[in-house]
């Protein structure tokens, strides 16, 4: 008997060493980067360049510059098609690894709430760059998240902002009406909140029109809109919604013109094959149309050239707007470790909350933008204790039958609306979840 | 003989009575306006060549067809129609012709589960297998038991019904209509491809049970020499319709049931 | 040699009709519970416990109680998912209601809930059979999904119609930590698992398995129909439906209807195919295969060194399920927990085979 | 007025869709009593076929015209599918003959899991475009008499005539050939039909030829509507309710039962959608051919189903 247990659990301990990759001892001058992606299931088109982007970036880091200070970054992709519990799978195989996780990018709203929840009792930062919980902003509650760049909700605004000024002014929104599309989800209900206080505010008409994921089926949806005539269309959808939808507009024939997609709705994976069908679709994006930008010399210079690209063609994915997006996320989070550094000592091993206080700290000057070859893609960011956004203008883009033009200039998110809405719904958060929300010195 | 005479005497009044029973599938007759009864304690069989509608009258008696005409009086009650469960409940228990046991589970749960009606232990005490519970359980396992020393499978108590030979799973079948403790028993082809052996084993279970339990029986069987020999009054059946009706001896010399047997025309 | 039950003679039906009849077999899993409450919480990781235990013993709940409705009674369902929704859906509401009402309670209740939903969709099984009734689960699972993204009532009016679960306690302690976690989850398993043992070995059990393999027969014995099959539905909804509030309070901690898709419910299918169809111990085999293989497939060409891309995994890990489903159906119909008993009576002979 | 008449087209043309995949659903369950749940996931593969092989084939043999492309690459799609039936007839039914419905049922499931993890394992999960040159501009009839005129969608209604041209031509197929009676005699009864010497197994093999070949075109449909992606697979799932209307032995119960839900869900969402939200044509579908069973268990056209004992 006695024997037996002791078998039983020795072979239970190789079993958990073996599957469980215990925690390795800390090894020095390495920084462990996991990265959570979606290259298959539904979304896979947004999800595959978006993965790409997020790796490609961390190579040409460790490539061009040996790493951050010297230490070298270490990154292990780990699969999610898009499903919350193999998020959290993924989250707890990957945050212990190699000296713990500099920081999760989460990539799906569903999977953002769930993490985040974990994240905060073992101490790791989310960066959730333009999506997650638009009130996590608030850095006094959600001490570990960071929605760098912009919300749903900043974006959300933005659209509306562009719509009065084509429309000639916010008081010209009045009776307008104003239909929201959206994937039926967590992802695609954020932005609701903040459209029907801009409603109420502008005066205009908000319709809504769920669309049950995956989202293949919309003729009804379009068939209201026909009968609705909305003046314009707010789309936010993913991966395969989003063709359709702007099929099924042409089939309803409403002007493409008068649609605006969130940004994960407006990558060329998203239009690319519709070609001129899409064209002047809209879409609004944190940071200026794909390719430009010294960081694409050097990534062809020191990662393609040498055939170590993630995108094995070089073709399909390399420069999309989405895997721009996604060497943007890597930078931020190798930024982060760096700043991070500056405080606690160059060329260490940085613990996660040493991470966070990295990217609680971010202080992205346009002249160090320049100096990462990232200037003339996207805004200086600048976060703080209070504030994890760090930046809240973005901008529209539109698709020409070719590309995304760039056609405005930049907007910043109305402060006098945003502001408010987060504030509150944080202190709702920090009710449910019983949290105290600290005081920024 | 003597045996024969002991059990006219205990043979009483009648206990089933069919009257003008009619049924058919979509357009097939399958029985014509047919009209028998059973008495208490006694053995009757229902012979036929294939199709005359034997076990469709069976079907008929517990409630698993519903004829469309004719009514049903078992023991003083009147029915149109009968239900199976209401059938189980007034003591109707049937064996079945192809086999219809319970092929996934034991020997022992089959005939365990012949015991439903007797079990009243609800939901929550099962669960939990409180005391209750499991002195029922228990209570039953030893009727149970008797059953299986009664028929001999004790040695196959605890292998799944599919796994055994042919001959045995017909005494399972029967145990299975014991454990109802029946006042009627109704016997689809008790012994449809058996050896002669075990022919004889199951004439004998089948008077015992009518001698000891004093259980009245309806059956059904080809073999005419086991019929001659063990059953009381037989009908005869041939295309849905009543051809004959009385003792082993009438039935034997009735000018129809010959042709019907020898297909001899005029 | 060792594995014998010679010599060991039953004196009383009571002892016979023991779960484990064989001295060995109790000793087996003395030890495996004393592992599983003492040595497990000492020795594992972080990880195994959260990433792989937790959710094994989750799952492996869910397929008992899927395994009781398709196993024992036949009546497949392909809307388990759903039926986890509801629990978990339930349970959080009632905390969020009745903030007084204690963890074990909201989960149990959850369970009650889902038990009244199974039911209702069950009430098509007395009518419908087989197929029609698999598509009659689906419309429970699409209805369901669709119910809890749409009335914001059950979410609470959350703006993103996604729920999350506050710091967990029990009885007074903590329900945080990886460990905590496991031995809250433990107890549940080991609890609704012995009870669904009781339940499947009684009488209703007999039933459930009549209406199985010869309905027409089981009416003629005096079966309800109604009863059995209504049965079986609410007491494998119930069980689905607590592992369902297990799932989202101690797993996910936050989550949308999306965690409970029809994927979930095929998942838990393949357990139970795997596993053994109409056995206990065969849902715990199925999770466990099921849970693990991706691990697998995802470490062990790293230990060979070829690691293969993230979405080849995924790939294969579809077609791996896809051929084993078949491979089962065709070859094992009662699964890995069959192979299991079939090792075990080679055991017994062992060294003898004669 | 128009409005009504609008969502009516587009509910029937939806319909036509769903009536050919059902009909791939019967085809396959009169014959071998098999309800094929892998119907979406052949969808998918053959669709992903027809993509890749379209871009494929004019590199390997170097040419430009599109409309040679889509041909062969429509062959080799066609001809994958067959041989794909043929494998499953081989490793998969062979070895089920006389297992339960719901045996069967599961053992589909598991080949349309590991059809899903082939078909982008091969041809990759990325969205991939099929242009068979399908009008995409929308026409607007009778303006005279509706404001606005009446729009119809001139791909869904290419869509929906090739899908009906197909059904046409299998029904009478099955209707007038001999294939076609040596099924409808399988459908009746295996053993007899065996016993007068039809070989089951080609039947079994010719029907999944069949429901591959309606899976082909369907998946052209929807890819060069929707794009191919995984996404194909649960499209499928939208057919499930027209054959439980129709009667999962019924020929035209799955034509009539495509073009039922293909409205009544459009209708639905369209005006009763609104009341509670939105979103719920995925499961009126379902609910619809739920509430039905219980009144006709067998579907409209099914045939009644009486046990024997």
């Amino acid at each position: 008997m006695k024997r037996a247990i002791r078998n039983v659990t020795a072979a239970l301990a190789v079993a958990a060493g073996a599957m469980a990759a215990v925690p390795a001892s800390v090894v020095a001058a390495e920084q462990f980067v996991p990265l959570l992606v979606y290259r298959t299931g539904s979304f896979a088109p947004l999800g595959i360049p978006w993965a790409d982007g997020k790796l490609d970036y961390l190579k040409l880091v460790n490539a061009r510059d040996g790493g951050v200070n010297g230490v070298k970054i270490v990154y292990e992709e780990c699969e999610t098609a898009y499903a919350t519990d193999r998020s959290v799978e993924c989250y707890e195989r990957l945050k212990g690894q190699r000296g713990g996780a500099s920081g999760f990018d989460s990539q799906s709203t569903g999977a953002t709430f769930a993490i985040s929840d974990k994240a905060i009792i073992d101490k790791i930062p989310v960066e959730t760059m333009g999506y997650g919980l638009s009130q996590s902003v608030d850095g006094t509650v959600f001490e570990w998240n960071f929605p760098l760049l912009g919300t749903y909700w900043t974006a959300a605004d933005v659209m509306i902002q562009d719509i009065a000024k084509k429309e000639g002014g916010a008081d010209k929104l009045k009776g307008k009406k104003i239909a929201l599309i959206y994937h039926d989800s967590p992802y695609g209900k954020e932005p609701i909140a903040l459209l029907q206080r801009r409603a109420e505010r502008d005066g205009f008409q908000l319709l809504q029109y769920p669309v049950t994921a995956p989202g293949v089926e919309q003729k009804s949806t379009w068939l209201q809109v026909r009968q609705q005539r909305p003046d314009y269309v707010l789309l936010w959808s993913a991966g395969i919604m989003t063709p359709t939808a702007i099929r099924e507009a042409q089939a309803v024939g409403f002007a493409r013109e008068k649609m605006y997609s969130i940004w994960w709705a407006g990558s060329e994976g998203d239009v690319r094959d519709l070609g001129q069908v899409a064209k002047g679709y809209n879409t609004v994006t944190i940071h200026n149309s794909a390719a430009t930008g010294r960081v694409y010399e050097d990534l062809k210079k020191y990662v393609y050239d040498k055939n170590e690209g993630s995108d094995a063609s070089g073709k399909s994915t390399l420069g999309t707007i989405a895997h721009t997006r996604g060497m943007m996320i890597s930078m931020l989070q190798v930024e982060a470790i760096r700043t991070a550094q500056e405080k606690f000592g160059k060329g260490k091993h940085m613990t996660p909350e040493q991470v966070r206080w990295g990217f609680e700290n971010l202080n992205l000057t346009a002249a160090r933008l320049k100096e990462l070859g990232f200037d003339e893609i996207m805004r200086p960011v600048k976060t703080s204790c209070n504030n994890h956004m760090g930046d809240d203008w973005a901008r529209i883009a539109q698709w020409d039958g070719g590309a995304f033009k760039v056609v405005s200039d930049w907007y910043q998110a109305d402060k006098s609306i945003v502001d408010p809405l987060v504030k509150e719904m944080a202190q709702r958060y920090a009710k449910e979840k019983n949290i105290t929300p600290r005081t920024c010195g | 003989m003597t045996n024969q005479d002991s059990r006219n005497t205990r043979i009483a009044d009648v206990m089933l009575d069919m009257r003008n029973i009619s049924l058919s599938f979509g357009g097939v007759k399958a029985l014509s306006d047919i009209s028998f009864n059973v008495r208490e304690h006694e053995i009757r069989a229902i012979i036929g060549p294939n199709g005359a509608g034997k076990s469709s009258m069976l079907n008929v008696i517990n409630g698993v067809y519903v004829p469309q005409q004719g009514e049903i009086e078992f023991q003083g009650k009147r029915f149109d129609r009968m239900t199976p469960r209401r059938a189980a409940e007034m003591g109707i228990a049937r064996t079945f012709q192809n086999l219809a046991l319970f092929k996934g589970m034991s020997v022992l749960d089959n005939i365990m589960a012949g015991r439903t009606l007797h079990m009243k232990q609800g939901l929550f005490a099962q669960a939990l297998r409180i005391g209750p519970a499991l002195a029922e359980e228990n209570r039953h396992r030893e009727f149970v038991e008797h059953i299986v020393d009664f028929l001999e499978i004790q040695a196959s108590r605890k292998v799944p019904v599919g796994r055994l030979p042919y001959g045995l799973q017909k005494r399972v079948d029967l145990g299975r209509a014991l454990a109802m403790e029946p006042r009627l028993l109704l016997l689809d082809e008790p012994m449809a491809g058996m050896n002669i052996e075990e022919k004889q084993d199951m004439s004998r279970f089948i008077l015992d049970v009518n001698d000891e339990f004093g259980t009245t029986i309806v059956l059904i069987e080809h073999d005419m020499g086991v019929v001659m020999d063990i059953s009381d009054r037989v009908v005869v059946l041939d295309y849905g319709k009543k051809i004959g009706d009385g003792t082993p001896d009438e039935v034997r010399n009735n000018e129809d049931v010959i042709r019907a047997y020898l297909g001899v025309d005029h | 040699m060792f594995y014998r039950e010679n010599g060991q003679f039953k004196t009383s039906y009571r002892a016979d009709q023991q779960i484990f009849p064989i001295l060995q077999d109790r000793v087996f899993i003395a030890i495996l519970l004393a592992v599983a409450f003492v040595a497990v919480p000492l020795l594992s990781s972080d990880y195994f416990l959260r990433g792989i235990l937790i959710p094994f013993l989750i799952l492996a709940l869910a397929a008992v109680g899927l395994n009781i409705l398709v196993g024992y009674c036949g009546q497949i369902s392909l809307g388990t998912g759903a039926f986890m929704a509801v629990g978990a859906y339930a349970a959080w509401n009632l905390g969020v209601r009745i903030p007084a009402m204690p963890l074990v309670l909201q989960i149990l209740v959850g369970g009650a809930f889902a038990t009244l939903v199974g039911v209702i969709f069950g009430i098509p099984s007395l009518r419908i059979r087989g197929l029609y009734l698999a598509v009659a689960t689906l419309a429970a699972q699409f209805f369901v999904d669709w119910a809890f993204l749409r009335v914001p009532y059950f979410t609470n009016y959350s703006s993103s119609g996604s729920v999350s679960v506050p710091a967990l306690t029990a009885f007074g302690l903590p329900v945080q930590t990886a460990v905590q976690k496991y031995i809250f989850v433990l107890l549940f398993v080991v609890v609704f698992t012995l009870i669904a043992k009781n339940l499947v070995r009684g009488a209703l059990g007999r039933q459930w398995m009549a209406m199985r393999d010869m309905d027409v027969a089981a009416a003629v014995i005096g079966i309800r129909p109604v009863y059995a099959k209504l049965t079986a539905f609410a007491v494998s909804s119930f069980i689905v439906g607590v592992a369902g509030a297990l799932w989202g309070f101690i797993h996910l901690g936050s989550w949308e209807p999306l965690a409970f898709d029809l994927n979930r419910s095929f998942q838990l299918l393949f357990m139970v195919i795997i596993g053994g169809l109409g056995s206990i111990m065969g849902s715990f085999f199925g999770a466990a295969f099921i849970v693990l293989v991706p691990v697998a497939l995802h470490s062990i060409p790293r230990w060979f060194g070829v690691p293969l891309s993230v979405d080849t995994v995924f790939h294969i890990e579809h077609m791996v399920f896809g051929a084993l489903i078949v491979f089962f159906l065709i070859v094992e119909p009662h699964g890995l927990a069959r192979l299991w008993s079939i090792a075990k009576e080679k055991l017994r002979m062992w060294p003898f085979p004669h | 007025m128009a409005f009504f008449l609008e969502t009516l087209f587009g509910g029937l043309m939806s319909g036509m869709l769903y009536a050919l995949i059902g009909l791939g659903f019967v085809l396959i369950f009169k014959a071998s009593g098999v309800f094929n749940f892998a119907q979406g996931a052949m969808v998918l593969v053959a669709a992903l076929a027809m993509a890749r092989f379209s871009v494929w084939i004019p590199e390997w043999l170097g040419f430009e015209s599109l409309l040679l492309a889509n041909i062969l690459a429509f062959a080799v799609a066609a001809l994958m599918m067959f041989v794909l039936a043929w494998l499953i007839e081989r490793l998969v039914l062979r070895h089920l003959v006389n297992q339960e419905a719901t045996t069967l049922l599961m053992a589909t499931l598991g080949i349309s899991y590991f059809l899903d993890g082939l078909g982008q394992f091969t041809f990759g999960s990325s969205v991939y475009s099929i242009n068979v040159g399908m009008p995409k501009d929308p026409w607007f009839a009778f303006e005279s008499i509706f404001e606005g005129g009446l729009l119809i969608s001139l791909e869904d209604l290419t869509a929906a005539g090739v899908a009906a041209l197909l059904v046409l031509a299998l029904a009478l197929f099955f209707q007038f050939t001999g294939t076609g009676r040596a099924l409808r005699a399988v459908a009746d009864d295996h053993q007899a039909a065996q016993s007068v010497g039809i070989p089951l197994n080609r039947i079994w093999v010719i029907v999944w030829c069949v429901a591959g070949l309606c899976a082909l075109v369907a998946g052209i449909i929807w890819g060069s509507k929707f794009g191919v992606q995984f996404t194909l697979a649960t499209a499928a799932l939208r057919a499930l309710p027209v054959v439980i209307l129709g009667g999962l032995t019924s020929i035209p119960g799955a034509i009539i039962g495509g073009l039922i839900i293909g409205m009544g869900e459009k209708l639905s969402e369209v005006y009763l959608g609104p009341l509670v939200g939105g979103g719920i044509e995925i499961w009126f579908a379902y609910v619809l051919a739920l509430v039905f069973l219980l009144f006709r268990p067998q579907g409209l056209f099914g045939e009644k189903i009486i046990d024997r004992v």
